[in-house]
């Protein structure tokens, strides 16, 4: 139960690859809008999300909208807290420098347990 | 308690709008507030009056029209997700140049901050998806 | 918290990487396609078994019928109606549906 | 070479929609002839004239339209899946007892056997899904 | 290249479980149109698209329709070449008596050697 | 034959499903998610990697740019663009979509 005006943890679970589906752009449009409820928000990148933040992006062939560029904006919009699991890059070969914007690295447990911190949960 | 329910995908393809109708059609019954239903990515696709399932099949988008008006639940499509399908009222269709509209009854095209309103104010938030 | 998995985990990883991030105490409630991740005789079924013991497993009664596997469940899984996913996520705090 | 194209999913929520219009366009300009594009399941979705995409984003509706209009291309809607999805044309709307349609220019309603039709005759077939 | 009325050997690849997605019912509709054609039809059931086959299955709580007998009158449509793979049910704990209609039980070795042989394959 | 698969091996089977299943002489393209199959250093190399004795691997272009993958594809996949996609469509005699 919340009380009016108390601020609430959210967290973003982004699990989803770009370009493939859209889930990973239409979860940066929630981020962004997200921000003027001055919230405590958290950004989390799993599994296939953590391809979200690869580098290099350039969508000119494919003919649709690098948004790419969007997640270095986060930071003027106050959404600092931004991570991603070790071992979901692991997994797929990647590191934290192969990422637009510099992150926060969290272990499989420590993600487990920042969830459990958390008020809400949106998944994406 | 005061529920918040996101819905992210469009009748029949997927099972989710079928979950979310179900566990908030039980949720009513035992007595809670439903707070808001919000309608995204394809969910968006749930509120469109065009619909004509087969006779011996369940009719989604009115399923959800009649559970608004009896319970008065605010079901909110999210205008920038429902700009990129094709859902429109006829405010939206005559800003956008369109000649016809196709939003069902007790439906409201609206911005995600609908969303985050909802995240804030239900006590419990309920994602169903693909 | 409440996990909910909605996907095969013969075809996707959404099962076994709910089990990998949820802690003691919380529980899985598998839903729509996520009811064949408690089918006896899969392959899978150790992994389920394994995650028992730290975490209770719920099945929607409604997605095992439609599937017809409500007699193929694994021991220990509990199955709960609609009524009863809403009381689950009374009981626990929050909700994290691994889409 | 004959083609027939199945596109199973909507558009911009999946990238079927965009990979079956590059692969098409690709294919017309190399000579090919495209016997039929036809859409189904989530597919249907892409023959709706109301959408609104932001404008730095591509129209994945328009491009249809257009490619279909330059090529003479045979864009076929399935009808059972369109009734089910709320795609309508003229002729569907005023049979299912509906006031408004949605369909967009260069598409057309029709049953699967065009889907059959066009497996039969192409000398290809290529499905684009999810 | 094909020669009007020719016949064509068209396989449905079915890999999706039922009532998750439609995907299972919308290909069904498709086959049971397609009986109309007189081409020479394979039914393949891969993966979770075993799951399709699975007896028992009682949709009432769910409030769907159980599409699941329209399986047992594909015969009357003269569909029958009706093809399961044999690793596929071993990894869901499924065997051929549990499904709803008699099947041919095949390898994935003899099911990647029918996939040659076809003209056509449509996907589900 | 030509296989398409469109889906990152790390979230479902398609691909792994897809490597089982194709005849000696065929080709894979991967396209949409499915470009991911190609990273170099993942857990799937090996796979990926075995695979290529048999059949040939090709993934399309505008996929691999997209993703940012570009310069990370395992040595010995071919890329090809949409022209390409076409040709393989003609040059083999069916395509299966292992969506």
């Amino acid at each position: 139960m919340e009380e009016a005006g108390e601020t609430k943890k959210i967290m973003y679970v982004n699990r989803k690859a770009p370009y493939g589906t859209i889930y990973a752009l239409e979860a940066l449009e929630v981020v962004l809008i997200g921000a003027a409820f001055e919230q405590d928000v958290y950004m989390m990148f799993l599994d296939d999300g953590v391809f979200q933040l690869k580098k290099e992006q350039d969508t000119k062939a494919l003919g649709v909208k690098n948004f790419s560029p969007t997640y270095r904006a986060l930071e003027m919009y106050d959404v600092e807290k931004i991570y991603v699991e070790k071992e979901s890059m692991e997994v797929r070969g990647l590191t934290a420098d192969d990422l637009i914007i510099p992150v926060e690295v969290k272990s499989n447990e420590e993600v487990t347990k920042m969830m459990t911190e958390m008020d809400v949960l949106l998944n994406f | 308690m005061k529920f918040g329910i996101m819905v992210n995908e469009g009748p029949y393809t997927h099972q989710a709008s079928d979950s979310a109708y179900n566990f908030v059609a039980a949720a009513l019954e035992k007595g809670h507030e439903i707070y808001r239903i919000f309608f995204y990515h394809d969910g968006v696709n749930n509120g469109t009056r065009l619909t004509t399932p087969p006779q011996d099949d369940r009719n989604i988008v009115n399923r959800w029209s009649a559970l608004a008006e009896k319970h008065e639940i605010d079901l909110v499509i999210c205008v920038a997700a429902a700009q990129r399908r094709g859902i429109a009222d006829a405010d939206e269709s005559k800003r956008n140049g369109k000649d016809a509209d196709n939003i069902a009854p007790g439906f409201r095209i609206s911005g995600l901050g609908q969303l985050l309103e909802a995240s804030i104010q239900a006590d419990r938030m309920v994602v169903f998806g693909d | 918290m409440l996990h909910t998995v909605n996907k095969s985990p013969f075809d996707r990883n959404s099962l076994e990487r709910c089990m990998r991030t949820c802690d003691k105490g919380s529980a899985i409630l598998l839903i729509e396609d996520g009811v064949y991740g408690g089918i006896k005789g899969s392959v899978i079924e150790d992994k389920v078994k394994g995650a028992m013991k730290d975490v209770k497993i719920y099945a929607l009664e409604a997605d095992l019928d439609s599937r017809g596997i409500k007699g193929r469940v694994i021991d220990g899984i509990q199955l709960v109606d609609y009524n009863g996913f809403v009381d689950l996520t009374v009981e626990y705090d929050k909700v994290q549906s691994w889409l």
